[in-house]
């Protein structure tokens, strides 16, 4: 990946290291941590949408699968945690496969709503199921995660935990974008006819990239589960699928970098909105609406047209009087 | 290319700097108040039952402030609104240990989201004391007999309670035939292993057993199906909008055998005319008008309900309210007798002895955090359009 | 055996037969144009051969290998690429990152090693890098590299189309229609380009309505009408051909 | 199981299948018309019976007048909707529009929990609650008033879209909005009027069903859900089919609680959802052919 984001890497890793200083509140740092959960979900998604133009209304199910899988085999047949994550994520993978293949011809709003259908469905499920994930009141007592003998328990750990990987993922994901294969996912967002023509094949580079933010949505759920030590259906029906799309909208569709600050900024937004205490959703409804219709790039979009707006008048006064 | 680096470093400064909490310095008062903490759904699914657990909680807080406070010292009640998922009951948990540092936490009010806040009240060793009825799962091998978390209280009667009441109840009227209906939230879901495990102790067989999604409306086909078993009696254990319509669509289709509720059938916008008759186990704080003086909670009763409904005049009290307010209660007694920081609330709650509350008198134990009694509740049916006890209108 | 081979190709939408029956081939190293009036079926033709539609009847046949019914991105690996009669350049990328795609044929970093920078990753980021700059270089567009595909003139967007192409290094590249809108000055800059293209080693294949431009550069020609084959010849024949001319010009009376 | 047990699935099946169709329509009449999901179309449902709740509660208007200031109302709500939130976009793309309408409906139901608080409302049933028994099975008075309601709107819909101009109109942006522009039709005023009588559709859906169901400002999103399996499951092309696969799904869901189980009666419904699309994404009722020249 290009210079330019090495920078950026490095700065988001200082900016991680040195946020606790900053904020050492245990209340600050565990919002933090949701935020670090949410933005591996949004790198994922942004890629999907933002690169490879899918649109997906059903991440939650892949985050459910991962939470669910983490839960039940950490807390009742003691997995290791580490353990627990990969079988996790082999089954979302097959369920990705299972939703994503058929899904390859479907196109704007019929592929919302399959995966849609896909995301209610494993709601719905986890709280049917009654035997395998305690049903509707969910259970308690995940364990935390333990690694080489050190138990991330506290929230500080969990936060440079959650953080790290995100960063991981986030350079993982980069090196996909600036790669051959990321040229391929946007020339098929494009123009998926010429991007055919031209030799990529269009049908494996979707499933592929469908596959991996489904997969990150599973990493994110086996975090979630061990973060919160608890897991119900409730964390993972539409309003979670409905709050991953706004993260990347409001980051700016096309940015991964967007994408993380959305995914941050979404997290804190609630937490501030407690001010108007009943009528929270009422705020959170406009600012939401405020957003999509002005902001249609996202905050990058904007920031970058403020910055040029900048760099252009600056330029033209340097112009005229030397 | 220049221009991304830019951006980034903006975003992130600016980032940085709302997140650094600039919370102003109150002017000291002369005494602190004593914080204590409160998390109910006050919207979301279960906005009917938060709403009114917040309304008495403020209520009560300004009534003991108004009267010169505890000993002196003015309580400050801080409410935090869940919307019922379990994520925010964490981060509002969080909030209030660690930044409001509060020394009691009341709430939360669904089952799913105290059985989320327990195991983190018992690590930071704060005292819960929970709204939410169904904490079954937090014994060990569910079965309560077994001490539960040290810090963990609750004010609502055991589901237990509820379900052999009704269950003697049926008895006593010779049902043998009972069809279940549940919703499926985690208070309905654990009405039904309750009504499930309990019925062969009272020789009764369950002849159908449904269930319904939170946002049902439209339950004809299952009270169909229900009506070609031909059960002598339903019972309908949910705490969702649809529970106050089972009534009125058993008649039109013509299911008229015996319609029991649960303990979550008590707030009166429930009550249709197609109600009258329905028989369900609940805390006297519905029908206070029904029971004698000489009963230990009628005065208590009284008050709260005169208090809450002059309060909200557009509001009838429910027994949500009432879990409010026996939880808000047994904290300011503990803190009363055993002072304001967390470890002597916990001792104080734990030696609580008959405090009158509204779902009953409470006496608790060490191995009990409930502290209720099988007396706690009392039949209570609808008649003429209202709550009335079964005894007074037999 | 010759270099494509088309036979008894048929493509019918509902009633209407747009191609139906073609038989035809191109040898390699020549300049073979297609040319009909209107809704002739040539842009059909084209598809048909590149996998864009799928076949009704027929075979087509690439260097004797049987591609019919091949997927568009196997034909291309095979070394065919084409360019587009309405222009389908990657807006969202950089000149420089389209004619990239265009390398794609010729890499082979899957996204498990892209993720991971395996070693080979750099390497052959390099090598498509360079390759992508030395056919913009070719076509002159090298100073516009990093430039918005979008943003192009209309012009030098069909020229980045055709860099895209060639950055395959295919052994017969498909024209569709390539100096339709260009100016006099601009086409005569095309028939450079494509007999550039030929000495190059890349058979050209193109439809086209210029006759200026058809006639002075191709060595063979295939005329199309209604979806039929009327005849197939070197242009001094073809434009002696009656059929040709009342299929264009209609009866005289 | 008796019959008249499959009568009474029928009845609640066909009633409920009604609402569900009301709400697809007006997915269909919008979508048709400029390509968008509208998933706030829950909300105009919702917004019909608590204002009919209003209507009738606070300022005792006499039913019909209460039906029809009701359907009014809504109708307007929709029409300042697309104005205010749909037409000041440049060229929005399909996923931001249906950000828009997503964030809509959390606003209308903030601002529908700020006007009516957070309990169920109800208003009373059009003609007395005594069941009529129809081959054994009890049917409630109200079930005829929503299946007459509904079916009365749905003709005269079918009687405009057919033999007036503006209903050739509308069909005509429906097919292509370009060509429409050329010929003449004046797209901006039938976009207006589609958003118009969709959400008059909800409204009239929500304000016969408020008496058998009672309303609270959260209703409104999970009948969202439903009406948009049914317009995608009957193809996103054809009216009847929409109205048609509405009906089904509700049969599907009544029959399966009745005679399978309650337990999975959502998931059916979506699993349906889903079968369709993977199988024809056309729908059931319309020519696969044509489904394919709808640009996304």
């Amino acid at each position: 990946m290009g210079k330019n984001n090495y920078i950026k890497c490095a700065l988001f890793l200082i900016i991680i290291g040195f946020l606790p200083v900053f904020v050492s509140n245990q209340y600050y740092l565990s919002v933090l941590v949701f935020a670090g959960i949410y933005a591996i979900v949004a790198i994922g998604l942004s890629m999907l949408m933002g690169y490879a133009g899918q649109i997906s209304l059903g991440h939650a199910g892949f985050f459910a699968i991962g939470g669910y899988t983490s839960a039940i085999l950490t807390k009742f047949h003691n997995f290791h945690p580490l353990q627990a994550m990969i079988i996790g994520i082999v089954f979302t993978v097959f369920a990705a496969l299972l939703v994503g293949l058929p899904s390859l011809r479907l196109r704007g709003h019929y592929l919302a709503m399959a995966t849609l259908g896909f995301g209610e469905i494993i709601y719905v499920t986890s709280g049917a199921a009654t035997g395998l994930t305690e049903g509707p009141s969910g259970f308690s007592g995940v364990p935390s995660i333990a690694l080489a003998g050190f138990t991330i328990k506290s929230e500080l750990s969990k936060f440079y935990l959650v953080w790290l990987v995100a960063l991981i993922i986030m350079i993982l994901s980069l090196n996909i974008i600036h790669s051959r294969i990321g040229r391929a996912l946007r020339s098929i967002h494009g123009d998926e006819i010429a991007s055919n023509a031209m030799g990529v094949n269009v049908a494996k580079y979707k499933i592929q990239v469908f596959v991996y933010s489904a997969a990150l949505a599973s990493i994110a759920g086996s975090l979630y589960v061990h973060h919160m030590r608890f897991v119900s259906p409730t964390g993972f029906n539409l309003n979670k699928s409905i709050l991953f799309l706004i993260m990347i909208m409001s980051g700016g569709m096309g940015s991964l970098w967007g994408a993380v600050i959305g995914a941050a900024i979404f997290t804190l937004l609630p937490e501030f909105l407690g001010v108007f205490n009943d009528y929270d959703i009422l705020m959170y409804g406009a600012i939401l609406l405020g957003m999509m219709m002005f902001l249609p790039h996202g905050l990058t979009g904007l920031t970058t047209k403020i910055i040029q707006l900048v760099l252009s008048k600056w330029k033209t006064r340097t112009q005229n009087n030397p | 290319m220049k221009v991304h680096k830019l951006l980034f470093a903006g975003i992130i400064t600016i980032l940085v700097l709302c997140l650094v909490p600039g919370c102003s310095k109150k002017t000291e008062a002369p005494k602190p108040p004593i914080k204590i903490g409160a998390i109910f759904s006050v919207t979301g699914p279960a906005a009917k039952l938060g709403g009114p657990e917040k309304n008495t909680v403020l209520m009560i807080q300004d009534q003991i402030n108004a009267a010169g406070g505890i000993n002196g010292q003015m309580i400050e009640v801080i409410v935090e609104d869940d919307q019922g998922v379990e994520e925010n009951t964490i981060n509002a948990l969080q909030k209030l240990i660690h930044r409001d540092n509060v020394v009691a936490i009341i709430g939360p009010t669904r089952s799913g989201n105290g059985i989320a806040a327990a195991p983190i009240c018992e690590e930071a060793k704060v005292p819960l004391v929970s709204c939410a009825a169904t904490l079954v799962q937090l014994y060990p091998g569910k079965d309560i007999s077994k001490s539960m978390y040290r810090y963990v209280f609750k004010t609502p009667q055991n589901d237990s309670h509820c379900a052999r009441t009704i269950y003697a109840d049926c008895q006593k009227k010779g049902f043998t035939k009972v069809a279940l209906i549940t919703g499926t939230t985690a208070f309905g879901a654990a009405g039904r292993v309750e009504l499930q495990t309990r019925a062969s102790d009272f020789g009764i067989t369950i002849v159908a057993d449904e269930t319904y999604p939170a946002d049902a409306t439209d339950l004809t086909p299952i009270l169909t199906k229900i009506k070609s078993q031909n059960p002598q009696a339903l019972i309908n254990w949910s705490i969702v909008a649809a529970q106050g319509l089972i009534a009125g669509q058993m008649k039109q289709i013509d299911l008229n055998c015996q319609l029991y509720q649960s303990h979550g059938f008590g707030n009166p916008a429930y009550i249709t005319e197609a109600a009258e008759g329905v028989l369900f186990p609940a805390g006297r704080l519905l029908v206070v008008d029904d029971i004698d003086s000489s009963n230990k909670q009628y005065s208590v009763l009284k008050k709260f309900k005169n208090d809450y409904e002059t309060k909200f005049p557009d509001e009838e009290v429910s027994t949500f309210a009432g879990h409010g307010y026996d939880a808000l209660w047994l904290v300011v007694n503990a803190i009363k007798a055993n002072g304001a920081d967390r470890e002597s609330i916990r001792t104080g709650l734990e030696a609580t002895k008959n405090f009158v509350g509204t779902a009953g008198v409470f006496n608790m134990s060490p191995t009990d955090h409930c502290g209720l009694a099988d007396d706690a509740f009392a039949m209570v049916t609808v008649k003429g359009g209202s709550f009335r006890l079964v005894d007074a209108v037999q | 055996m010759n270099f494509l081979e088309i036979k008894g190709l048929c493509r019918n939408f509902g009633g209407l037969r747009a191609v139906c029956d073609l038989n035809a081939h191109i040898e390699a190293g020549r300049i073979t144009a297609m040319i009909g009036p209107n809704g002739a079926g040539k842009t059909t033709a084209f598809n048909l051969v590149t996998g864009l539609l799928p076949v009704s009847t027929g075979k087509i046949f690439f260097q004797g290998k049987d591609i019919t019914g091949l997927p568009p991105h196997k034909i291309a690996f095979l070394g065919v690429a084409r360019t587009f009669q309405n222009i389908r350049i990657f807006s969202n990328m950089s000149v420089l990152e389209n004619v990239m795609v265009g390398v794609h044929t010729r890499s082979c970093k899957g996204m498990f090693s892209s993720a991971l920078r395996l070693p080979g990753v750099s390497s052959e980021e390099k090598f498509i890098r360079d390759e992508a700059f030395k056919y913009l270089e070719w076509m002159e567009l090298a100073h516009l590299a990093s430039m918005d595909a979008g943003n192009l003139p209309f012009g030098q967007q069909r020229i980045l189309e055709i860099a895209r192409a060639l950055a395959a290094k295919p052994k017969l590249i498909l024209l569709d229609e390539p100096a339709a809108g260009l100016n006099s000055q601009e086409t005569n800059k095309l028939s450079k380009l494509i007999r550039n293209i030929l000495e190059s080693g890349v058979t050209v294949f193109l439809v086209e309505h210029d006759m200026e431009l058809v006639m002075n550069i191709s060595h063979d020609i295939i005329v199309l009408n209604n979806g039929f084959l009327i005849t197939r010849g070197t242009p001094s024949e073809v434009q002696r051909n009656k059929d040709v001319i009342t299929a264009y010009l209609g009866e005289e009376h | 199981m008796g019959l008249d047990s499959y009568i009474q699935l029928f009845f609640s099946g066909i009633t409920i299948g009604s609402i569900y169709a009301m709400v697809a329509l007006g997915f269909l009449i919008i979508y048709s018309s400029t390509g968008i999901i509208n998933l706030a179309q829950g909300e105009f449902v919702m917004l019909g019976g608590l204002i009919a709740v209003t209507c009738h509660h606070t300022l005792h208007f006499p039913m019909p007048l209460t039906f029809l200031v009701t359907v009014l109302l809504v109708t307007v709500i929709g029409t300042l909707f697309e104005i205010t939130c749909i037409h000041p976009l440049k060229n929005p793309s399909v996923l931001g529009l249906i950000m828009i309408t997503i964030a809509a409906s959390i606003l209308m139901r903030g601002i529908a929990m700020f006007i009516w608080g957070k309990e169920e409302h109800g208003i009373p049933t059009f003609s007395g609650d005594k069941s009529v028994s129809v081959i054994g099975a009890s049917v409630p008075p109200q079930v005829f008033w929503i299946l007459g309601v509904i079916f009365t709107v749905l003709i005269i819909l079918f009687l405009i879209s057919k033999y007036t101009l503006i209903g050739k109109a509308m069909r005509a942006t429906a097919a292509d909005r370009t060509a429409a522009h050329l010929v003449g039709i004046n797209v901006r005023k039938i976009v207006l009027l589609s958003f118009a009588v969709s959400a008059g559709l909800g409204g009239v859906a929500g304000v016969v069903l408020t008496p058998m169901t009672l309303m609270s400002f959260d209703r409104g999103t999970p009948l969202a859900l439903k009406g948009f399996c049914a317009t995608v499951v009957g193809g996103l092309g054809n009216p009847a089919g929409t109205v048609i696969a509405g009906l089904l799904l509700g049969l599907i869901e009544s029959f399966v609680t009745g005679l399978v189980s309650s337990h999975y009666k959502d998931v059916i419904a979506l699993f349906i959802l889903i079968i369709v699309l993977f199988v024809k994404p056309s729908g059931l009722f319309s020519k696969s052919e044509e489904a394919k020249l709808k640009k996304f």
